[in-house]
């Protein structure tokens, strides 16, 4: 298992380099960005493509047994903090068996209670959401202060503190929609715990080498195949362009070949950024 | 509905996890994450195009992106399903173990396939 | 002949599939899906700027982005059509088979020339 932890990179606003603080028994798979004070409690899942940067508001908490999925993002404003459970101030705070899904995006100053579900692609921005909140997917929630044990649902957006007031109460089936949500989650966790076990991996690869031949479809629309060259190939022409060179190109088409069917590309200018 | 941002990929590669098949001739951008469950596959045939920081996620069966299919940026398939030939999802679209038929437009930014409780006074970003 | 390189510090993150041309004054972030099927081309006139993660697929025709259009992040433009000078594409727009005159402005998240079968419970924003 990799952890994968870096010192907030020096910014005007902070110059301390703070490192994560990460329990042994926490999941953070090693394709995420886990930055700067951030403490990170017992059996977190962190998975991949996650972006955790608390680099510029500071410190961030994630509570015991949380699952962070792939892809959100928590970040925070450089002001404005909240209270913790624990009665210090962070920039984000998310407390015990919380769930936050795929995509969503926690901007501190942002609190979270104790076993709130944030669903796919949902914001939380300078806001408390209260402990059992289901916020479902598409939500905004900006400004307010949500009451425990409150709806959201999807796409609602609240920014107001009236209608947070107003929101319905979390019933049984939305619990149950989302714990169905976390145990997703609990499945692909031990695909990430094999695909970083290189004997576990081997024969997944080699089926994939096979399978690819397999599928012969073609399309209309795109039957142009990547026009890679060997890294070689690529190489040498740039480094013909990088002295200056132009390159000219000849080619017949594939369907069209016969006398006369080469055509000329014309010829490319050398250029740095190329 | 504020449309969702579109975050710029945390990491620059393409990360698969569990049974991925990319098809030689399809698109993948950077910071795709392909992860398939076990027993699930993901399946990417020629000439799809996957957008930047895509997410696809395969839980109880497969997922398959048919030929000429196209992912916007920041799309998320989450649980099983097939996004057919020549399929164009806008970007920020998330699709929730649901299928969408050759052909079909999407637009940016929508949620189909979720099931879980609409509440009265929201307008329903779809279903 | 192994020579000095000169890294390439842009366009690694562009994929580029078939006749693609951009002008030397044209801007193209990273993440930008370009690919034009067979006998088409897609050219990018000078002083053009592709926002992040935009996913561009000429097919049964050219697609020209003149100079001066400006295309937020995660727009998608598929089939054929000429997006005039000085247009402005907000982030997420959809545009099919369509042509923008110069110096329109399409608001982010829109679907523009779709006439293909829809998915059945959206709202279209506007078109």
């Amino acid at each position: 298992m990799v952890v994968r932890k870096r010192a907030a990179p020096p910014t005007p606003w902070s110059q301390t380099l703070a490192e994560p603080k990460i329990d042994d028994s926490a999941f953070v798979h090693s394709f995420s960005n886990l930055i700067g004070d951030v403490q990170v409690e017992a059996n977190v899942l962190i998975a991949p493509g996650t972006s955790i940067r608390a680099d510029e508001g500071t410190p961030f908490y994630i509570g015991e047994g949380t699952n962070i999925q792939d892809g959100v993002v928590i970040h925070g404003l450089e002001k404005g903090r909240v209270v913790g459970d624990d009665g210090q101030e962070y920039s984000v705070w998310i407390g015990k068996e919380a769930c936050i899904t795929h995509m969503a995006l926690i901007h501190g100053p942002a609190y979270i209670g104790d076993d709130c579900f944030i669903g796919f692609r949902s914001t939380i921005f300078n806001a408390r959401v209260g402990e059992g909140c289901i916020v479902m997917m598409h939500a905004l929630i900006q400004d307010v202060e949500v009451p425990p044990g409150k709806y959201v649902p999807s796409g609602a957006v609240i920014t107001n503190q009236q209608q947070a007031d107003r929101l319905p109460e979390v019933t049984e089936s939305d619990r149950h929609f989302a714990h169905h949500v976390v145990e997703v989650n609990e499945a692909l966790r031990v695909g990430y715990q094999c695909a970083e076990n290189q004997a576990c991996i081997t024969p997944i690869r080699q089926q994939l080498g096979k399978s690819i031949k397999d599928i012969n479809q073609s399309d209309y629309r795109n039957s142009v195949t990547s026009m890679s060259l060997s890294s070689n190939i690529v190489a040498q022409v740039r480094s013909l362009l990088s002295q200056g060179y132009s390159i000219g190109a000849e080619y017949a088409n594939k369907r069209r070949f016969k006398t006369k069917s080469w055509l000329t590309g014309g010829t490319f200018e050398g250029r740095a950024d190329q | 509905m504020p449309l969702p941002l579109i975050q710029p990929p945390s990491r620059s590669e393409v990360s698969i996890i569990g049974e991925v098949i990319i098809h030689e001739g399809a698109v993948v951008a950077p910071g795709t994450i392909l992860q398939a469950a076990p027993d699930c596959r993901i399946v990417i045939h020629q000439g799809a195009c996957i957008g930047m920081g895509t997410l696809i996620n395969a839980y109880q069966g497969d997922i398959e992106i048919k030929s000429g299919a196209m992912l916007g940026a920041g799309v998320l398939i989450v649980g099983q399903g097939t996004i057919g030939q020549n399929v164009c999802l806008g970007s920020c679209t998330t699709v929730i173990n649901t299928s969408i038929k050759s052909g079909t437009t999407i637009e940016a930014g929508s949620l189909v396939g979720d099931t879980s409780r609409q509440f009265p006074e929201k307008e329903s970003a779809s279903s």
